[in-house]
């Protein structure tokens, strides 16, 4: 299963296990979504349940809210995560303060998906990965995923939880695994064993890291499509690196990072989004909090650059197989 | 050089200003009972001479006229009549105690108390309102407890909202009150999403959203309008048109040449426009813009025409803005004044029984500040640990962990 | 249990899905020449009637009818129907070049092409579009060299935009065509900005902001409306409705039982209907709003009826929500043949310079994409250097670090 | 002179200065701002250059990047950066990234000016420092000055500055330096010598921190309100505490901030926004990256709690001096 039908798999289940739960979003209805991952749903549970909004994602958001206090679970779509700013104040003055501001009156248990990252010639309005921009703030969760299995078992836990969820889905993972290596043929997810999705009703636990491969030399904390990145510059290395899937940003598996960390002594974080406040500014932040002693060289962080995701030079932003592994040999070489 | 003359800009100004006498001659005012009732499941592009006009029962003299005027509720009148006297003394009392440094901040509704008591008056149990923090007549219009309001506005140990919020941004989910939003507009697609989800569970309940006049400027108006229009749900859109936002007046949110009715018209809502000050008028308006929704005839948006006598906030001081008698000018009157003469002239009500009324009021109210004030003032008794619940349902552990590091 | 009934939660649905027959049969099409054309100093509110109805100068015998029909243009006819044909026949070889793998991405506009071609050439050297993706008519109209819009598309060596934006999103500030952005509807509000700056400058310049139906339920869309009503800045507001966003129908933006052109009337902004498919209408009103715009009447917004008979872009495939014939069945009919017809039987052209015309416009172009590809295609010859540029005016420090680490 | 006044110095020098200066926002015309940063403008210089706009934060930046795309030099303000996020759209997708996408042909200098921070009592929604939500973005300068001499210098320097610079007032500071000892009565402007502010014309330049006060001891990061909160815990604790104002986040004056920390050997980052990927993430993140060599102990952040701004509870998530004190001694107890 790819990580388009993961997620499909998953909304399906939680539309068919609660009636209170309801998927709207741009093209999402009949269409099915631009990337397909509501196809079919709303013949299967009707227009009440599935439908299209108009192109206004502080409404797709602010509706969701509203029915959210009603007490269904509303799941929507932002088409691309480049065009969740307009809900931006809806996300972080409503959603994400709601219970905290009504003392547990009124709540917002809405999931709002998005794909999120580039890799796919989409320019700097189809590549973003504003990630950072909500681990800021209080009250909302964030997640990530990196693979099908993964995606379903979150996704499903979000829409579960009682509190607003963002998820963001690395759009250049929908079809397959992607190690960064553009001008190799693209892999699918058939082939790979987090592609062997299980059926029915399952959770992957909100707030937990995977040790996605373990390693001895040096960790690599990652999310996303980086993971896979990451996967490729240690096997072209050979720098034995752990690599953490964070898989939540917030809450954030730190005690995974602790032990992974203080293991290795040697830590890099890895992201796509802009290096200054990233998310990876928040990684080095807490590793050298509770792992200074440990530290041999500094937490390295290796991203992308402080620009606007360019369309042309895009691999030349992309923190790819290259740039990692000449990070990690740098890494283990000083002292 | 060029043919054509160098582009002016302007800026629309006020028709008075400080020093000025104060100027509503801008204002047309239809007589009472003028205006023509439709039927409820009209078509919104048959209605469109409503929301330039003004809907009007309470005549000068006291007498109630027209098609929207209704008969055998003379015990709501009642009721309605001593909710605004109630929520007037509300705030009188508010003041004082903000005055006395008790609570930091308070907004008062005078002069507007008609819209919030007469619309709570028309909702159903389960109905549900997106209020802005000027409509603390729905709360005071069913019997919300006044001390727990109280404690909210002291912030003290027994606020419901354990400190959290501004003073005056209530929330209670059980009186159909959606918790307050410090930012303007927000909630008013709150109200259609609610009214969207009642409708896709195949309830009966209705939303009934709210916004200022000022505040139908920020862009959750226009989201609110486009999904009310797609989807028609049962939802009531408020707009109180208090004439002022803070020290910019209605021509600054583009309200002066059309009126914030007409809005609703290209997204094709019913819309209705009426003398806010008037509760029977708001009383029937609602009636029936509340049936309407109900009955599955869609979204209305009602323009409620009043005046903001009170200073923005307490941290206000409108005559630096605005002519120091410009509400004493006010062409709609006093609502209270206006349902009193109506039931005084009809012998429902009377001078005595008012003062003694007043009286009444004052003391219950002077009583329930007394009992909340005991459990604290401004922000005494609220505590520590409050400040790390409810920021998620379940306290995750690095919350915990900060929560230990204060020590609390 | 409850006297009401439970609600029901609707959602619009287009006349017809795939497999369906076409129906275009809930669009009122008045014949062309019976709509009125008021003084360009109107007032908004006199003008009501016109967003309801819909402007039309060709009639399908091609005569050229009524009070909107321009005499004496006959130049600026020949050179809209050049500049439509030359659009045209542009978004086809681009098509061309993107099934070969050249670029990754196009946007046609096929259908559309009077919108943008009749309005830039009623609007004066200095005036500022703000487009979306669907109006290249804009840049074309004006002779904006072809290779220069190509190299963009390819984003190669010699993309005036240096490789940074997605294909299709030009920039020319020399050709009143300010940098289309990737989300939508956020150029309306700068139109107004842009036109607000023009005023305060005391300048002659207008703004001419574009949209789409499906984009007006951006909120940025009630932003330039509030803005627009209360300065009453020199802009044209275009909405072009081509009926679909994407896979949605305009009813999913609202515009299905009210008209965009509506939604002007509660921002006291004038506003006309048009029939986009008629170059002349275009023309007419392009100018007429112009006009009143740079002689200080204020804002016009503008609904351009018309169909996408294109997909949305080379990513879509329409066939999967609508009927794969239904741009035939559009009954405004194609604007190059409408034009091309009145101009024919004005003997002011002819099948054979038709044809000949048609001919010349691919080479040109085929010429102008073989120049453009020697400077390389998808991305090729774009450079790494660039990606740190422009950023800000001057590279702080740490950009030039990050620079230095890429080694570029 | 207050932190009031020498903002509209600063504004009413640039409105003499430069034609194409105007002013506007919410209540900043006739009445001259909640804060009367803008009273008197108006009336000198008209209508068409300083005005009331609708209350419509994205329209007001919207307009005010169109303006800046035509010439002008727009100086706009949001009440409250609490209303900022409705305008957060415009700022990341069309100010920060105009420059780039058009190579240059059109751009947008704004100034977009906003009280921050707590200490009112004024609730969620009129105390957050979203400050760390801007830094992220590429293309956007971030300023917060601490005194009315740097406010004055550096807000020509923004409306001067060709690209959009945000621009955080805290408004905490507004009428006096302030120490976070809000039991005890507040000091004024006149006192404090960057109260005295230079008459006319000059600039403060944007990148450069300023060493608030020199110290051995340990190097305290921080910017705004915070600052006096150092000195008073500094003054407090007796330890001898550097602290760097640093005045712009965005760009960074990271030798400034290196040369401390390698000469200290300890570094606290203090603000008063939530800690998760606060801008304090990103100090953390720099300092490991050029002082890991330097440091004795982990930097510190000692920050606001990752919660909402809180009504009654103001003080106890302000981070004051009683709790910043505590963390600068036991980071000189740590071996
Ligand atoms: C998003 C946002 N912007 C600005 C403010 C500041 N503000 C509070 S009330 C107000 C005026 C609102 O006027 P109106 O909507 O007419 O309501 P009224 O006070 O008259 O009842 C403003 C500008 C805010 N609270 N939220
Ligand atoms: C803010 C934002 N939301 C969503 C999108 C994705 N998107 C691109 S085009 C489009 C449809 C726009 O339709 P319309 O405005 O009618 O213009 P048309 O394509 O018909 O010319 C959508 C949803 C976007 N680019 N920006
Ligand atoms: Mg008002
Ligand atoms: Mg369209």
């Amino acid at each position: 299963m790819n990580m388009v039908e993961a997620i499909r798999d998953a909304m399906d289940i939680k539309l068919a296990d609660d009636k209170n739960v309801v998927v709207f979003g741009e093209d999402v209805g009949f269409f099915g979504g631009v990337f397909r991952c509501t196809q079919g749903l709303q013949e299967k549970y009707g227009t009440s349940r599935v439908f299209d909004s108009p192109i206004n994602e502080s409404g797709i958001v602010g509706a969701g809210i509203g029915m959210a206090a009603y007490g269904l679970r509303p799941c929507v779509e932002i088409q691309f995560a480049d065009y969740i700013y307009p809900a931006y104040d809806q996300i972080v003055s409503e959603a994400a303060r709601l219970r905290y501001r009504s003392a547990g009156d009124f709540t917002a248990p809405i999931t709002i998906r998005s794909p999120v990252g580039g890799g796919i010639f989409g320019g700097q309005t189809h590549s973003q990965s504003p990630e950072a921009l909500f681990t800021h703030v209080s009250g909302l969760k964030t997640i990530i995923p990196s693979n099908p299995r993964d995606a379903k078992g979150l996704l499903i836990s979000a829409i579960e939880d009682d509190d607003p969820v963002v998820f963001f889905e690395p759009k250049r993972l929908y079809n397959g695994p992607f190690d960064g290596h553009h001008e190799r043929p693209a892999s699918n997810w058939t082939k790979h064993p987090l592609g062997d999705v299980p059926d029915g009703h399952y959770t992957v636990p909100i707030g937990k890291a995977s040790v996605f491969r373990p390693g001895r030399d040096l960790t690599i904390l990652t999310y996303g499509t980086m993971v896979y990145v990451a996967e490729a510059a240690v096997n072209e290395t050979g720098v034995d690196g752990e690599i953490i899937d964070l898989r939540t940003l917030l809450p954030l598996d730190i005690e995974a990072i602790t032990a992974s960390v203080q293991k290795t002594g040697r830590c890099m974080v890895l992201h796509e989004a802009t290096l200054t406040s990233g998310f990876g500014a928040e990684l080095c932040a807490r590793v050298q909090e509770t792992c200074f002693y440990h530290l041999e060289v500094p937490v390295e962080r290796v991203t992308g650059w402080d620009t606007p995701y360019p369309h042309a030079q895009e691999w030349d932003y992309f923190p790819g197989p290259t740039r990692v592994g000449n990070a990690l040999k740098a890494m283990m070489e000083t002292v | 050089m060029s043919k054509y003359a160098p582009l002016e800009f302007t800026v629309p100004e006020p028709a008075s200003r400080p020093g000025d006498d104060a100027d509503f001659s801008d204002i047309d005012i239809p007589l009472a009972g003028t205006v023509r009732r439709p039927p409820i499941d009209v078509s919104p592009s048959e209605i469109k001479d409503l929301s330039s006009t003004m809907i009007r029962v309470l005549r000068r003299d006291g007498a109630a006229v027209g098609p929207w005027a209704q008969e055998g509720i003379d015990d709501l009148l009642l009721t309605g009549l001593r909710s605004m006297m109630r929520t007037r003394a509300f705030d009188e009392r508010m003041m004082t105690l903000q005055r006395q440094g008790k609570t930091s901040f308070y907004m008062k509704c005078t002069g507007e108390e008609a819209i919030a008591v007469g619309h709570q008056l028309a909702l159903s149990p389960g109905d549900m309102n997106f209020p802005t923090y000027r409509q603390q007549g729905l709360l005071i219009a069913q019997e919300y407890p006044l001390t727990d309001m109280i404690c909210q506005i002291l912030s003290n140990e027994r606020d419901p909202l354990k400190g959290r919020q501004l003073p005056v941004l209530y929330s209670s989910k059980k009186h159909g009150f959606f918790s307050i939003s410090g930012n303007l507009g927000t909630q008013f697609i709150h109200a259609v999403g609610w009214a969207m989800a009642s409708a896709i569970s195949g309830d009966t309940k209705i939303a009934s959203g709210w916004i200022g006049d000022g505040s139908t400027a920020e862009n959750d108006f226009h989201s609110a309008l486009v999904n009310a229009s797609v989807y028609k749900p049962p939802v009531v859109l408020n707009v109180v048109n208090n004439q002022w936002a803070i020290s910019s007046f209605r021509g600054i949110a583009g309200g002066d040449e059309a009126t914030f009715a007409e809005r609703a018209h290209g997204y094709d809502i019913a819309s209705l426009r009426v003398d806010g000050n008037d509760l029977m008028a708001v009383l029937a308006v609602s009636d029936w813009a509340i049936e309407r929704a109900r009955r599955g005839h869609g979204p209305t948006l009602i323009e409620w025409v009043t005046y903001r006598v009170a200073p923005h906030s307490t941290s206000d001081d409108p005559s630096k803005y605005r002519p120091r008698e410009e509400s004493d000018a006010w062409p709609l009157g006093d609502p209270v004044i206006r349902l009193k003469n109506h039931l005084v002239q009809r012998s429902l009500w009377s001078e005595e029984r008012h003062s003694q009324a007043e009286a009444e009021f004052e003391d219950e109210i002077r009583t329930a500040a007394r009992e909340a004030e005991e459990f604290g003032v401004m922000g005494e008794g609220s505590s520590a640990r409050d400040l790390f619940e409810d920021v998620f349902k379940e306290m995750p552990p690095y919350l915990r962990e900060q929560r230990q590091k204060l020590g609390v």
